[in-house]
């Protein structure tokens, strides 16, 4: 197909697709009339049941903590996919160092690398009360570590991201949250179910295995987006080729 | 509330339509960079702060940041490549 | 004392994160072995939630959340006998796969395994699931995974391409789904299928057509039915064997079982009162796609691209047991998806073991070559009649019970595709056992994706094929004939098929009410004679279009037309243009003319 | 069609729009990254329409850190599913880039129209 008739066909399905779209869209509740029921019945259980007070985390690491479970592997496995298709399997050694950046923005970069990573921990542990949580602190954090590569040289970046340990971590931070599932399975209940006691409503270790998986999730998250950004930039880093 | 949100909406629509239509992939990350900047605007206005905090962090850094690296990675290789070419020569 | 359903899903994905975080530190063999045991453990796990959910579905709420009154809050997988067998059948599969590949697939760093695993953990869960968002992520999680195994073998620049043709429209299609599920999350608040189904009711508004026909376009394109095919062909001729195994013989089924789960529950008694738009479809997608795959599998010159194409025809025939609905159908379906996974993936592993020992996919290249390997000629042939549909092949009695599940118009259509089915695909097998295995003919013409280099999956040098490559190809084929003589295999997959087609069944096992299961009277055995003369014409058929291929110079000129179907249908292999672009635009047209057909009939 | 009816859809009506434009975006693509892009594009679709489904003009924000229990909020399921969704999706598009990297290094060209190897 020639890109002409390509972009005719393409109109016209496109106006099918777009007409079917719509005539769905008119049956569905108005806009700004959502009518219920699951979304109410999480609202009104999670903060009794659950002592979370942000009912999107209890949601997402409780009552359908089972597709997070399915998302986070869906991560991991992307990240394997990544690591397959772009790195190199013989490593060479020797790092090429530039200077290129100003010394203000290195500063700045190596005092906010502090505050960025306590900021992503603190999204980490507090899920369960505030917006935010593993997901997002995960990605914080991550961005903490890239502000070394900004900030420092390529050096010691390397030395703290390459390690074999960054990829442990990873499945560390996976499989927790799967043995955290496995583990209701011991004292007789099922799977994933949210066995440790609750705590107070409000507090960091409030929630139960909600904290955990946060945590988990967070560690997960954290570690693959800084094997994603290294086998970027491992090539480029390790000036490979250009000896 | 309801005007700034239909306005908001069709600003969506229409940096969404300009990101597809910049052809010059340089210029399509910062598109898609404040692209992602307003849906994460949208996703407050509409009572999302969790998944407005997540499309902040990707949608507007991570995930311009991952086309970045790979086009770095991808000028690299040609510049070593036309290297070795000329070493060759 | 019962396995939890969680753990096909969980025990999986725990073994691969161990193996990726190891991978580094731990000799291979080490991990081939973990891999291995944890497929067994997974085929042991469901072959006994199979006995369990045999009597009654077996329902699980994750993390203790029973429904509250009709309000399901937590996520539920429910086993039926239907899903519990694709799930054995999966777990099967990489077991055989994973024996197939020990100690070799050197690329990759033993990233393979863990993805291998992650990919079985999404396939149990798909089977299992209740819930629509559910079966969602565990239809990505599994797309993921097979993205990153297609693009296994990373030296060449065709896998890559491949790999991502099937990324592009796959996600392409995900999306589409999420769009449906979106649609009738808002319709009725609800995520779990016998909820939704339950609310929906006989509504059949505009809405509810749209949000069908998006949720079922994502794995119909999974399914590889026509116009949605496309990346099938590609994806299966670049990766390696034991992944072509696992994408053939399991996961494009898998969405075809998807539409039916989907159809029946959530959909169920939409189209009770109004003529039923699905049915239509699927017929003639079904017919279309089978008559398609089966031409352009006969047009083929690569041997995994011609297993491809048979796939596509197969999974046609499966959609049109699916048109036709009643519990026969289904259970002939049920049959013919077992027999089909075995006898497919027989012929992926020996399709391996010429490439481990001739180091090429090409026909022309292999011409002559495999005259020396007489068992993997034997094995070669064998699948050739089992595609054909010849008893003792079970594909037989998923054929019979298939055609004759209906009267009149509808059975003799369904026998006539079957044997168009069979006899294409058989045919183009066996052109490929005359040219290569009998070094009959000439070498055949040659074409662009005959040229595709594969790179031999394994560096080791053998005069004898390995134990491990050639017992997985064996035993799949011999499986395919053993299943035709599992007793009662007829009743089984009728009682299973009842259970599965049975909305308000799946309503009442979700809400723990009571319910009763309807009868079933036993079939008793199949008619053999009609089930050989059939299987007969279609191998008899099948070896004179092969020969006529393979003999075509010599043949007088004015009886030469039907060699023209190989190597010069340049038309039809021109629409398989390699290029996502086209392949993103058929597949909005086949959404476009089933909405057009949805609209019309209502 | 009154003004009500137009207004009550126009955030699906966005996200029909833009599930259209990633679809566009992919067919007229020039450049590999481009299609990457644009199927990101494409995904955007489904969080507006998600969010639009479980919005509520009364509504507020489903977090009751200071919040009296019993409010009314917008719906929280929407959010949960679409929050995991922007995650993923990062790293799905991480691994798309990382295929169109190595063909580009392989191959040596990001236009899908010299990528000829599938054809047939």
């Amino acid at each position: 197909m020639n890109a002409k008739w390509r972009l005719r066909l393409f109109l016209v399905a496109g106006a099918v697709f777009l007409f079917l779209y719509l005539a769905a869209a008119k049956n569905l509740p108005a806009w700004g009339d959502y009518r219920g029921p699951y979304g109410d019945v999480m609202s009104s259980l999670s903060v009794y049941e659950r002592h979370a007070t942000d009912v999107v985390n209890a949601i997402d690491y409780d009552y359908r903590g089972f597709d997070t479970l399915g998302e986070e592997f869906i991560l991991f496995t992307s990240i394997i996919g990544v690591m397959l298709l772009l790195r190199d399997p013989k490593p060479k050694s020797g790092t090429k160092d530039e200077e290129g950046l100003s010394k203000t923005v290195k500063v700045t970069a190596t005092a906010s690398f502090g505050l960025t990573l306590i900021f992503g921990l603190y999204m980490c542990t507090h899920g369960q009360l505030t917006p935010g949580g593993g997901f997002q602190g995960g990605v914080i954090i991550a961005t903490a570590f890239l502000l070394i590569f900004v900030a420092q040289n390529m050096k010691s970046f390397k030395a703290i991201t390459s390690h074999p340990l960054m990829e442990v971590l990873e499945a560390v931070g996976a499989s927790l949250y799967a043995l955290t599932g496995l583990s209701a399975l011991l004292i007789g209940v099922p799977f994933l179910t949210n066995w440790i006691p609750l705590g107070t409503t409000g507090d960091v270790f409030s929630s139960g295995t909600i904290a955990i998986i946060s945590a988990s999730v967070g560690l997960e998250v954290a570690t693959g987006f800084i094997l994603l950004s290294y086998t970027y930039l491992e090539e480029i880093l390790s000036g490979k080729g250009e000896q | 509330m309801k005007v700034a949100a239909v306005l908001l909406l069709l600003l969506i629509a229409v940096s969404g339509f300009m990101v597809v239509r910049t052809r010059d992939v340089t210029a399509q990350i910062l598109s898609l960079s404040f692209y992602g900047l307003l849906l994460a605007v949208m996703f407050f206005m509409f009572q999302a702060p969790d998944v407005a905090l997540s499309q902040i962090v990707v949608g507007a850094v991570a995930l311009p940041l991952m086309v970045m690296l790979a086009l770095a990675r991808m000028k690299h290789h040609e510049k070593v490549k036309a290297a070795r070419g000329k070493n060759e020569r | 004392m019962s396995p939890s359903p969680a753990l096909p899903v969980a025990v999986p994905m725990l073994s691969a994160a161990f193996l990726a975080a190891f991978r580094k530190w731990l000799p291979r063999f080490v991990v081939d072995l973990l891999a291995v045991v944890a497929a067994l453990f997974n085929l042991v796990l469901c072959v006994w939630l199979l006995r369990l959910s045999w009597f009654k579905d077996i329902v699980y709420w994750f993390g203790n959340w029973f429904p509250r009154g009709h309000m399901v809050v937590g996520i539920g997988f429910l086993v039926d006998p239907l899903g519990a067998a694709l799930a054995v059948v999966a777990a099967f599969l990489t077991l055989l796969a994973l024996i197939y590949s020990w100690g070799s697939m050197e690329s990759g760093e033993n990233h393979y395994q863990p993805l291998m695993l992650i990919f079985l953990a999404a396939m149990s869960g798909f089977c299992f699931t209740a819930d629509l968002f559910n079966l969602f992520v565990f239809f990505e999680l599994m797309s993921t995974a097979a993205f990153a195994l297609c693009g296994l073998k990373t030296e060449e620049p065709a896998p890559l391409q491949g790999s991502f043709n099937f990324a592009i429209t796959n996600t392409v299609g995900a999306f589409f789904t999420l769009t449906g599920l979106a649609i009738l999350y808002g319709a009725t608040g609800a995520l779990n299928m016998a909820q939704m189904g339950w609310l929906l009711g006989t509504r059949h508004d505009s809405l509810v057509l749209t949000a069908c026909l998006f949720l079922i376009t994502g794995f119909l394109i999974k399914a590889a039915i026509v116009p949605f095919h496309f990346w099938l062909p590609d994806a299966h001729s670049v990766a390696p064997t034991p992944v072509c195994v696992l994408f053939s013989g399991l996961m494009v089924e898998l969405g075809l079982f998807a539409v039916l789960r989907i159809t029946t529950v959530i959909f169920g008694s939409t189209f009770s009162g109004i003529p039923d738009p699905l049915r239509g479809c699927f017929l003639v997608l079904g017919a279309l796609t089978a008559v398609w795959g089966g031409v352009m599998c006969f047009a083929e010159h690569h041997l995994k691209r011609v297993l491809a194409f048979s796939t596509i025809s197969h999974s046609g025939m499966m959609l049109f047991a699916m048109g036709l609905g009643s519990r026969m159908a289904i259970a002939g379906w049920l049959i013919y998806v077992c027999a089909h996974a075995a006898i497919k993936s027989g012929l992926f592993f020996t399709a391996g073991i010429l490439l481990h020992r001739l180091r090429s996919m090409s026909e022309p290249i292999l011409h002559a070559k495999g005259k020396p390997l007489k068992f993997t000629a034997a094995l070669w042939f064998l699948g050739a009649c089992g595609l054909a549909g010849l008893p003792p092949f079970a594909l037989a009695v998923g054929e019979d019970m298939v055609s004759h599940s209906t009267h009149g118009s509808p059975e003799i259509a369904a026998t006539i595709l079957f044997l168009i089915s069979g006899i294409f695909t058989a045919a183009a097998v066996l052109r490929v056992f005359m040219r290569v295995f009998c070094g009959w003919g000439d070498s055949g013409p040659s074409d662009a994706s005959a040229q595709i280099n594969e790179l031999p999956e394994s560096h080791e040098e053998n005069q004898v094929i390995p134990f491990r490559l050639f017992a997985p190809a064996a035993v799949c084929i011999f499986s395919g004939i053993a299943l035709t003589f599992l007793p009662s295999l007829r009743l089984l997959s009728l009682k299973a098929s009842g259970r599965f087609i049975d909305q308000h069944g799946f309503v009442a096992s979700i809400y723990a009410l009571p319910h009763v299961l309807a009868g079933v009277v036993d079939p008793g055995p199949s008619e053999v004679g009609s089930m050989i003369a059939h299987g007969s014409i279609a191998v008899i058929c099948a070896a004179i279009l092969a020969a006529w291929a393979v003999f075509h110079p010599r043949i007088p000129r004015l009886l030469r037309w039907p060699s023209h179907l190989e190597g010069r249908m340049s038309w039809a292999r021109q629409i398989q243009s390699g290029q996502p672009a086209d392949y993103v635009v058929w597949a909005m047209m086949g959404v476009a003319v089933m909405g057009s057909v949805f609209y019309i009939m209502r | 069609m009154t003004a009500t009816t137009l207004f009550n859809i126009v955030p699906y009506a966005v996200a029909a729009w833009l599930f259209f434009c990633g679809l566009y975006g992919i067919i007229t693509s020039k450049h590999l990254v481009h299609t990457v892009i644009s199927l990101a594009v494409l995904q955007t679709s489904t969080y507006v329409l998600l969010l639009a489904i479980g919005f509520r003009w009364q509504g507020v924000a489903p977090v009751f850190a200071d919040l009296s229990p019993g409010v009314v909020t917008v719906d929280p399921v929407v959010q949960a599913l679409m929050l995991t969704d922007v995650v993923v999706e990062a790293t799905v598009v991480a691994l798309f880039l990382a295929m169109v990297v190595k063909a580009h290094e392989k191959a040596g060209t990001l236009s899908p129209d010299d990528l000829k190897m599938m054809r047939g």
